[in-house]
């Protein structure tokens, strides 16, 4: 381009913009910033991922539902024996029609409501042992991958608990305490979090001699602190993730136990329970609707856990952040 | 300069540290290392990749066992097994920044928590508006505004982000930091910011550096004096002027030709000068740790000595 | 140099990225000719999209980056058109070739060394198993590379960071490229290493008639291997000339302050000269010239206008107003007339 | 590298040793009526307590830690009580291993084949057609329990097809679906992990180079990509491999093949010792050879690795 | 003479199952499971054995009888009957030594013989040598007279000892065999003798078991069925049904669930017929020794429980068919017992037992009348108003591990407490696990009311006698209030001590134990609630075909039956069961 050029493309230009701007220093650094929040920036992140936002609602919603369903008007209890008015005796496998949503199942109990109730259970289950499993499992796995001098003996009783059968803790628990959603949960605690400390353990013992941690050191930080302040926020994202399938896992675990016949008492509804009684059903066209629905609800949820966990990881990564 | 006198802040002495646990695999990565930094000099450690000067810095700040050897700091051993009192003391009292402004934050915590890190750690404040008030004052010190106080590391440029490490030792009120190549991951620009921060902190808190480096166009700038180490051991040690005018080692003047100069001309006519390690004939002659000429230290036999002496006649 | 043929014409480049449904433009309509033979250097600070522009004479963008508009021309093609891997194939080593920044990770770390250097013989110079072998131990050891029988079988952790360069250059030799991109070859080198990568570079360049474009911020080995400097700045080339023109008659402000910031320049106990102020961010749209909130010289014209190229000479020009001839003469900092007073008393010397 | 096996075997005993105890120690807390299954209401207290005398469950319990231990160190794994009793367990298990072993061999083999060829082509169409599909399929899998879908599979794909319903050693075709059914989950998992690892290494320089270099994408996939990626997988086929002897438990029960799947199980809720006893040696034995064997398999994949070296300072 | 139910003869003899119980075990002199049961009947036969009728028929003895004291039996045995071995080779002869060496074998406790305290209750000595008080062998009562004749020496006269000898532990076995085999005896099928209907060809546990008729057997002429393949699967209840509509099997039980998908399908409902009820005796007991936590008061519940119209109350208020329809909804009557001791078990001279006195009146008339109920509710109400509380915490546990179970404790919750109100009585359902469900709940007393059930041991009504006694753990029934009598012991237990005693006349025995059972119906100690089995099912055998007796192992015979071309169908069952009763009646009048 020539001078020639140049001079012509500016003419139209006021001439005195050609003096000297002010300087600022302190607007030089500022230059090029917006002001920022992790929380909402992460939150901003997760809601621009339309499918995670909308299983997000649909997951609240779930759960209000859940817990609202049994004071809605018209709902019907989900232990209760319904009684077919012409034959006096129980409902029993009635279709699903205005009156019973979802149909009855073979002892004539509504299961619209089961499925409520039992969603209700199994969702209390996954949380429960979700949070219990992030809660003892960060904490051993942390200090498990971070404390060396624990390293060898963590690692050695976390080799012998893994290898001893669950089924025979499971046995003894439920003989102990009898079946219930407490044994239940406890049991799945029990040995839920050898796992995610295993996780936890080798995501640490990647970050934990990065440069930024040697300088906690230097700064005289003790272990606690690097371990809550540097060390578990960059496992945030991976830790959610975790934690979400921790959900759909507890429940499906469920289902398996319920299958070796360690469950729940069938009279307490739980999506194990449902799906282990609809399944005898699968070859029965007209009964099939007790085992599609509430598998229907355990695929809803897991899904919604799974995506929603992998969106919500990458939303932690402030990296992810513009 | 030349006074006797002065203070001595660090005194290390026969420093060796080794790696790995195995006999087969143990090898000392620093061997037999003397030097000593005087309170409120700058002293600079140069050498090329894996010759052991990060190795150096973090055994004096304790990060790195020390296999034989001493560190004294203000007259005190500070490292095998200390007390919990000196060990406070001495985390207070020396600092270390680190090369990579990127990876020695913690991107998930705020400015606010890394600066204050330290503070937390010794409780030298009464309340926490003091806490603030020292932070703020720590990143106006270094040239930040006390509104990125509230923000996360990955909003910085790599000077800032340093200008945030320094930062965070600031707090510390350290007489002795260590700076480990603070500089090298930056580009030109921000390398000066850094390198102006640094004197002029010097000059207003009387600090005291242990700066290590390989650019030694920027140690020449900063460093009142500099010892040069190769594979773990120092080869030379002088006043830095003295040391560019008079490499003696072999190693020394080989480091000091390959400096690139930001001058055309003069770069496309420079000269490299090698250094083989195999030129030493140490086998009968073991090397010894001579001051050759006034506060300039050299490594060499005697039969290296010799002629080390008649260069230096020769200027 | 001006003479000599073009290889390569950028012309109004302008480079895209889509980052979390947002886009940030990298390269603003840059322009280059790179002549047939020379060796180009690119400086400029970080994040100045010095290798995001290299990178798309190779197609090599990321995934998420494209070439929004502007063109490439090299060899009567447009580069910028290509958009299948077909097209790049042929251009891709054969004719442009790169080394990249980082030895640490640049290498395959789970082949040997000969065979990743063997990939590129076979591939570009048509050479079978035991020729090809000889030919790689040949270019290992034209590369520096001792015992390179030895050499071959061995992983990239084997090697220290400068073997390992030498064993990238010597990937990147293999192909036998017009055209060989450096993008910051040394600067994880340690001096006496980078002294001795750039000057087998140089060896290199001259031994195959290379045409060789250097990236990186350390004036000092712009200085040493550089024909032609062009000065990079928020993803335009705001200055290029002559090595020395650059040098030694700098016109833009950035190039300016690039050059005052050498620790050549510090005089013990008082402070660098230095830049304030950060880059711009890339996914706002910049008006007028994108130095200008960091310039102290800045006119209000800066922040109305992006300024033209001013042609300061054949070989010579800058986008800067203050080459306009309304703008008030403005002389270059105090340092840079003390550089110059250094590089005149060199040269006396 | 001997030394460092021996070492780390060595290690592994005495974890062996104590996983064995504390088990032999929880079945002792089982209740004595288990042992009897139903018959236990027929049976007269004194009948009960001659049986359980002859069980040797009326030793004391340091006793019967002793015999158990000697007769393993005999190389004996016992006999089963309740299971099949007086049956040495070897010879059950030897009826038993081959089974899983063929199934599990043959669905590691078909998941790791499915689920790479899977993996790599969600990680070549990364955000495309293919990579959302084979998301939904992961998806679907993790989320509809095994105990339905494979029901669902062996009732409806047999209907079709007009296959047999249940296994048939003599019947080839018989064994196709459950092979395929049990190889399903790992499918899901091989290529929700060979995309992953795909995907990081896909973004390492290294491709770029080799892409610098000029060699096709194709190429770069099957000479670099592939292998790097699959090395942290490697680290774990040894203990799928070794795992498949103990079964798929749904599999087996659903399509009658006489495997192991579920032997453990069913033995714990019958409680029968020493069949408890020898599966929970295997398994660990397993476990603990498989993560062994899977370091070395790492350590022969990639060069870096040196099992002998351990983590530097403080 | 026969319903024709039985296909032509070109169907072939192969019957083909699906089975879910893996046996353990081959010894039969040990076993006490059923299924193992099964097997070994078909393997190896009895002494007696009885027709489909139920009529005690010669087997391995021809001949037999008893000494004037009732003590002794001497039996002739069959000549020629051949031990086998698995592929059909000649072992050896049966001889009467066989037996004693069976006996000693299950009366060593070292062998942990489950059955062996049958035989230890009726012969002389013998327990007190499985207690190893005695050592000497020859003083126990089973003696081989000579090749062919075996005495029995009994403890006391055992009216029923005859039906005893068609269980297992009066199996005989050949000694030379037993101490080669030694511990490997019954291991697999290799390692027993064969002398019955069929051998075991194949035995792959968890696989398949393949049963080939004995070309051998003494009685091959009836043995239609030529082989027999059982195939293993874990998931037969849910896969069985498929298997048999795909024709791939021959007989598959029908869960109750899919019952409603059968009876709507044509096809599909001429497949399927009901199944016999079995000797299994279900009720629900009331708990006379409560040791259940304080939380559900059991002081409150030994009040009640004490006062006959509570009892009554309750008696009259459970409702079962409703609880029947959770197993068997199509035909919930077919089950339900108003005895304890099951219809067909014994008879007195073709009249059945359940028939006698006053047993009758309970047996011809349905407990549940929700009228009486209400009525007894108020008189406890008034009778115990200030005594007991309020409303009565009534602790229900039911087996988690069965699923049946548990709908029927909800039913049975739901049910009672609409008819006598929250206010009255508050049903407390207590999840138990399978594992040591009995032990933690029933023997330790920890229940209120409780689902329980018997099976007879032998073919005499006192066996169902037995769990009520005082050194049984069923409900301590003997600890009732207000039965007391002279002697220190309940009015119940001098009944049926007086029953006992009668060993001699048959129809004085049947009778005091039928007045003591309806004593203790009467008495609401337990509310009688259903007989086992029942059911629907798809089977190409036909039921009327196989032997009959409600004790011992020779209903499992597949000897006399055949396969049809298809699976009987429910009109031709009812039609075969009323022809099958009256030809019984009169089998057993011949019988006398
Ligand atoms: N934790 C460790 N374990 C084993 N070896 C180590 C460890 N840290 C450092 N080393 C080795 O010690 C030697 C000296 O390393 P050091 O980091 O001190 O070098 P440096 O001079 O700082 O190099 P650079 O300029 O690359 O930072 C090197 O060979 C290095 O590989
Ligand atoms: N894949 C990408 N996605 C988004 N932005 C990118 C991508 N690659 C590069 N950029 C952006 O483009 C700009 C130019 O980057 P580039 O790597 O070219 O800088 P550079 O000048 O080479 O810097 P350096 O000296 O650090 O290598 C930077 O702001 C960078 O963040
Ligand atoms: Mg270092
Ligand atoms: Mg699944």
């Amino acid at each position: 381009m020539s001078n020639a050029k140049v001079n012509k493309l500016s003419d139209g230009l006021n001439e005195n913009l050609f003096e000297f701007a002010e300087f600022d220093d302190k607007e030089a650094q500022r230059a090029g910033y917006s002001n920022y929040s992790y929380w909402r920036s992460t939150w901003q992140v997760f809601i621009r991922n339309k499918v995670a936002l909308f299983l997000l609602v649909l997951m609240t919603v779930l759960i209000l539902f859940t817990i609202i369903q049994p004071y809605l008007p018209d709902q019907k209890l989900p232990t209760k024996i319904y009684i077919d008015s012409k034959t006096n005796m129980q409902l029993r496998n009635h279709p699903p029609d205005s009156e019973f949503w979802f149909g009855t199942n073979s002892i004539g109990q509504d299961l619209w409501s089961r499925i409520w109730s039992g969603t209700r259970t199994s969702l209390l289950i996954g949380i429960a042992v979700g949070i219990w499993e992030a809660i003892a499992g960060i904490m051993i796995g942390a200090l498990w991958g971070y404390v060396r001098v624990l390293d060898r003996p963590i690692t050695e009783i976390y080799n012998v608990l893994d290898n001893i059968p669950v089924t025979i803790i499971l046995i003894l628990m439920t003989y102990i305490m009898r079946p219930s959603l407490s044994t239940m949960i406890i049991a799945m605690c029990m040995t839920g979090w050898l796992g995610m400390a295993r996780f936890v353990r080798n995501l640490i013992v990647i970050i934990r001699d990065r440069e930024y941690n040697l300088a906690s050191k230097c700064l005289g930080t003790p272990t606690g602190r690097i371990i809550t302040k540097n060390l578990l926020p960059y496992l945030v994202s991976v830790i959610m993730l975790r934690m979400a399938l921790a959900i759909p896992a507890a429940i499906g675990y469920e289902v398996f136990l319920t299958y070796i016949g360690l469950g729940l008492p069938v009279s307490i509804p739980s999506l194990g329970n449902l799906i282990n009684e609809g399944r005898a059903l699968m070859m029965v066209k007209s009964l099939r609707y007790q085992l599609i629905f509430p598998a229907i609800v355990l695929s809803m949820v897991t899904i919604s856990f799974y995506v929603m966990g992998n969106v919500f990881a990458d939303a932690a990564d402030p990296r992810n952040h513009v | 300069m030349h006074d006797g006198q002065r203070e001595i802040l660090l005194d290390v002495r026969n420093l060796r540290v080794e790696f790995g646990k195995s006999k087969k695999n143990r090898f000392a990565a620093v061997d037999n290392v003397s030097f000593h930094i005087y309170k409120g000099e700058t002293f600079g450690l140069v050498g090329e990749s894996g010759s052991g000067k990060t190795t150096i810095g973090r055994a004096i700040v304790r990060l790195n066992e020390t296999t034989a050897g001493e560190v004294i700091f203000k007259g005190k051993k500070i490292n095998g097994d200390i007390g919990k009192e000196l060990d406070k003391e001495v985390t207070r009292k020396i600092q270390m920044i680190f090369q990579d402004p990127m990876a020695s934050l913690n991107e998930r915590a705020k400015v606010d928590y890394i600066v204050s890190e330290g503070l937390y750690n010794i409780k030298n404040y009464k309340s926490e508006e003091e806490r603030k008030a020292k932070v703020e004052k720590a990143l106006m010190d270094v040239g930040l505004l006390p509104e990125f106080l509230s923000r996360f590391p990955h909003e910085f440029s790599g000077g800032q982000r340093q200008r945030i490490g320094i930062a965070r030792t600031l707090v510390m009120e350290p007489e002795l930091i260590i700076a480990d190549e603070p500089i090298s991951a930056l580009d030109v620009s921000i390398r000066a910011q850094v390198l102006n921060l640094l004197s002029e902190l010097q000059k207003s808190k009387g600090l005291t550096y242990l700066f290590i480096a390989h650019d030694l166009s920027v140690v020449r700038f900063i460093t009142d004096r500099l010892a040069v180490i190769h594979k773990g051991k120092i080869v030379e040690l002088a006043e830095t002027e003295k040391l560019f005018k008079n490499p003696l080692h072999p190693y020394t003047r080989s480091l000091l030709s390959a400096i690139p100069l930001p001058d055309p001309k003069r770069e496309k006519e420079k000269v490299l000068e090698i250094y083989d390690p195999g030129c030493h004939d140490y086998k009968d002659d073991p090397p010894e740790w001579i001051q050759i000429e006034p506060e300039h230290f050299v490594l060499g036999n005697h039969k290296e000595l010799e002629q080390y002496r008649a260069r230096l006649c020769q200027r | 140099m001006i003479d000599s043929k073009i290889i390569l014409s950028v012309s109004d480049l302008v480079v895209k990225f889509k980052l979390r449904g947002r886009v940030l433009t990298a390269i603003r309509e840059a322009s280059l000719d790179l002549y047939e033979g020379e060796s180009l250097a690119i400086v400029g600070e970080s994040g100045s999209g010095k290798s995001v522009f290299t990178k798309t004479f190779m197609g090599l963008l990321d995934g998420n980056g494209w070439v929004a508009s502007g063109s490439i021309l090299y060899n009567g093609e447009n580069l910028a058109r290509f958009k299948t891997e077909d097209d790049w194939i042929k251009i891709r080593g054969k004719n442009i070739a790169m080394v990249f920044q980082d030895p640490m990770t640049s290498l395959n770390p789970l082949k040997t060394i000969g065979k990743q250097v063997q990939e590129a013989v076979e591939l570009h110079q048509g050479l079978k198993k035991e020729e090809a072998k000889k030919a790689v131990i040949e270019i290992l050891n034209d590369v520096g590379i001792s015992e390179p029988e030895r050499r071959y079988k061995q992983y990239p952790h084997e090697f220290s960071g400068g073997m390992r360069q030498r064993v990238v250059i010597a990937i990147a030799v293999a192909c036998r490229p017009r055209i060989l991109i450096c993008d910051e070859p040394t600067t994880a080198l340690d001096v006496t290493i980078q002294a001795q990568i750039l000057n087998l570079l140089k060896r290199l360049k001259k031994k195959y008639n290379l045409t060789t474009i250097y990236i990186t911020h350390d004036l000092g080995v712009v200085a040493n291997v550089a024909d032609r400097i062009a000065v990079m700045y928020a993803g335009d080339i705001v200055e290029i000339g002559n090595c020395e023109e650059v040098f030694y008659n700098a016109q833009h402000p950035y190039t300016w302050a690039l050059l005052s910031s050498l620790p050549q320049l510090g005089v013990k106990g008082k402070p660098l000269h230095s830049i304030k102020g950060t880059p711009p961010n890339l996914f706002y749209d910049i008006k007028g010239d994108a130095f200008a909130p960091r310039n102290p010289r800045a006119l209000k014209m800066d922040f109305v206008e992006k300024p033209p190229y001013f042609t300061v000479s054949p070989t010579h020009k800058a986008k800067t107003w203050l080459l306009d001839p309304r703008a008030p003469k403005v002389e270059p900092p105090e340092s840079i007339a003390i550089l110059r007073k250094q590089w005149r008393l060199s040269k006396d010397a | 590298m001997l030394r460092y096996s021996l070492k780390r075997l060595a290690q592994s005993l005495a974890t062996l040793l104590i996983i064995l105890t504390i088990v032999f120690l929880l079945m002792r807390l089982m209740p004595e009526e288990g042992y009897f299954g139903q018959a236990y209401e027929k049976l007269d207290p004194a009948q009960r307590e001659a049986i359980l005398t002859s069980m040797g469950l009326r030793d004391p319990i340091p006793i019967q830690l002793k015999n158990f231990y000697a007769s393993l160190l005999k190389g004996d794994l016992g006999k089963s009580m309740i299971y099949r009793p007086k049956v040495s367990i070897a010879e059950i298990l030897k009826v038993k291993v081959p089974y899983s072993l063929y199934f599990g061999l043959t669905a590691v083999a078909i998941s790791l084949v499915a689920g790479i060829s899977l993996g790599i082509i969600m990680a070549r169409s990364k955000a495309k057609i293919w990579d959302k599909l084979g998301t939904g399929y992961i998806v679907f899998i993790n989320a509809v329990p095994a105990a339905v879908y494979y029901l669902f599979l062996q009732l409806y794909v047999t209907d079709i097809l007009k296959l047999p319903i249940l296994f048939k050693p003599d019947q080839p075709v018989s064994w196709i679906l459950p092979a395929i059914s049990m190889s399903l989950g790992g499918t899901a998992s091989y290529a929700m992990w060979m995309r992953r690892y795909m995907v990081d290494e896909l973004n390492k320089d290294y491709v770029k180079l080799a892409r610098a270099k000029g060699l096709r994408n194709k190429t770069i996939m099957v000479k670099h990509v592939f292998r790097n990626a699959f090395v942290p997988m490697a680290q774990y086929l040894p203990s799928t491999l070794l795992y498949t002897i103990s079964g798929s438990i749904y599999i087996e029960s659903l399509y009658s093949i006489p495997g192991m799947g579920g032997l453990l199980v069913d033995v714990i809720q019958r409680q029968d010792n020493t069949v408890v006893q020898a599966l929970v040696l295997i398994y660990s034995s397993i476990g603990i050879i498989g993560l062994f064997l899977g370091d070395i398999l790492m350590a022969i994949f990639d060069p870096r690795i040196n099992l002998q070296k351990k983590g530097g300072a403080r | 003479k026969q319903p024709t139910t039985a296909g032509p003869a070109e169907v072939p003899q192969e019957y083909r199952t699906v089975y879910s119980g893996e046996i353990t075990t081959l010894n039969y002199l040990t076993t006490a499971s059923t299924n193992e049961f099964a097997l070994a009947a078909n393997f190896v036969d009895s002494l007696i054995d009885y027709d489909r009728y139920g009529v005690a028929q010669p087997c391995l003895a021809t001949e037999w009888k008893l000494s004037d004291d009732g003590l002794v039996w001497t039996l002739k045995l069959r000549e020629g009957v051949k031990w086998v071995t698995h592929e059909g080779k000649e072992y050896a002869e049966l001889t009467a030594q066989d037996f004693v060496d069976a006996m000693k074998y299950v009366l060593d406790s070292k062998n942990e013989s489950q059955t062996a305290n049958i035989a230890y209750s009726v012969i002389k000595n013998a327990e007190k040598f499985y207690n190893a008080e005695i050592t000497d062998f020859e003083q126990v009562g089973i003696k081989a007279k000579d090749k062919y004749t075996l005495e029995y020496t009994l403890e006391k006269p055992t009216p029923y000892f005859l039906s005893m000898l068609t269980y297992v532990c009066f199996f005989p076995v050949n000694g030379k065999f037993l101490s080669e085999a030694g511990d490997k005896f019954g291991t697999d099928n290799a390692n027993i003798l064969y002398n019955g209907a069929y051998m075991m060809e194949t035995y792959e546990p968890q696989t398949r078991r393949v049963l080939a008729a004995n070309e051998n057997y003494w009685d091959k002429e009836n043995i239609y069925i030529k082989k027999i393949t059982q195939t293993y699967n874990k998931e037969a209840a849910t896969l069985a049904p498929e298997l048999v509509l795909r024709g791939e099997i021959d007989y598959a039980e029908l869960p109750s669930s899919i019952i409603d998908e059968w009876m709507k399908d044509e096809t599909k409902k001429d497949k399927l017929r009901p199944q016999r009820t079995t000797f299994y005796t279900y009720f629900y007991c009331f708990n006379f020794d409560p040791k259940f936590p304080a939380e559900f008061e059991p002081d409150n519940w030994k009040t009640v429980v004490n006062n006959l119209n509570f009892r009554k109350s309750l008696f009259h208020a459970l409702d079962r068919k409703a609880a029947m329809l959770t197993s068997e909804p199509y035909d919930p009557e077919k089950r339900i017992l108003n005895t304890i001791t099951p219809k067909n078990f014994v008879d007195l001279d073709g009249k059945d037992y359940t028939q006698i006195g006053k047993l009758a009146d309970f047996t011809n008339t349905d407990s549940f009348n929700s009228k009486l109920a209400l009525e007894f509710k108020e008189k406890v109400l008034t009778e115990l108003k200030g005594k007991a509380k309020f409303p009565v915490k009534v602790l229900m546990p039911y087996n988690t591990g069965m699923t049946e179970w548990t709908n029927r404790a909800q039913v049975i919750e739901q049910q009672m407490e609409n008819l006598l109100g929250t206010d009255y009585i508050d049903i407390i359902l207590d999840p138990k696990p399978p594992t040591g469900f009995l032990k933690d709940v029933r023997r330790a007393g920890n229940y209120a009311f409780l689902e329980c059930n018997w099976g007879p041991d032998y073919a005499d009504p006192e066996t169902y006698t037995d769990p009520f006694t005082p050194d049984n753990n069923y409900n301590w029934p003997h600890l009732a209030e207000g039965y007391k009598e002279a002697n220190g012991k309940n009015t119940y237990e001098n009944m049926v001590n007086a029953a006992k005693a009668e060993v001699l006349d048959m129809a004085k025995r049947y009778t005091l134990f039928a007045e003591a059972e309806a004593f203790f119906i009467d008495q609401a100690f337990v509310i009688p609630y259903a007989a086992g089995g029942g059911g629907y099912l798809a089977s190409k055998l036909n039921p009327f075909e196989s032997q009959y007796s409600p004790f011992g192992l020779s209903s499992e015979r597949y000897k006399g039956q055949k396969v049809m071309e298809k699976p009987m169908n429910s009109e031709q069952y009812t039609e075969g069961l009323a022809i099958w009763e009256k030809e019984r009646a009169e089998a057993l009048k011949a019988a006398k």
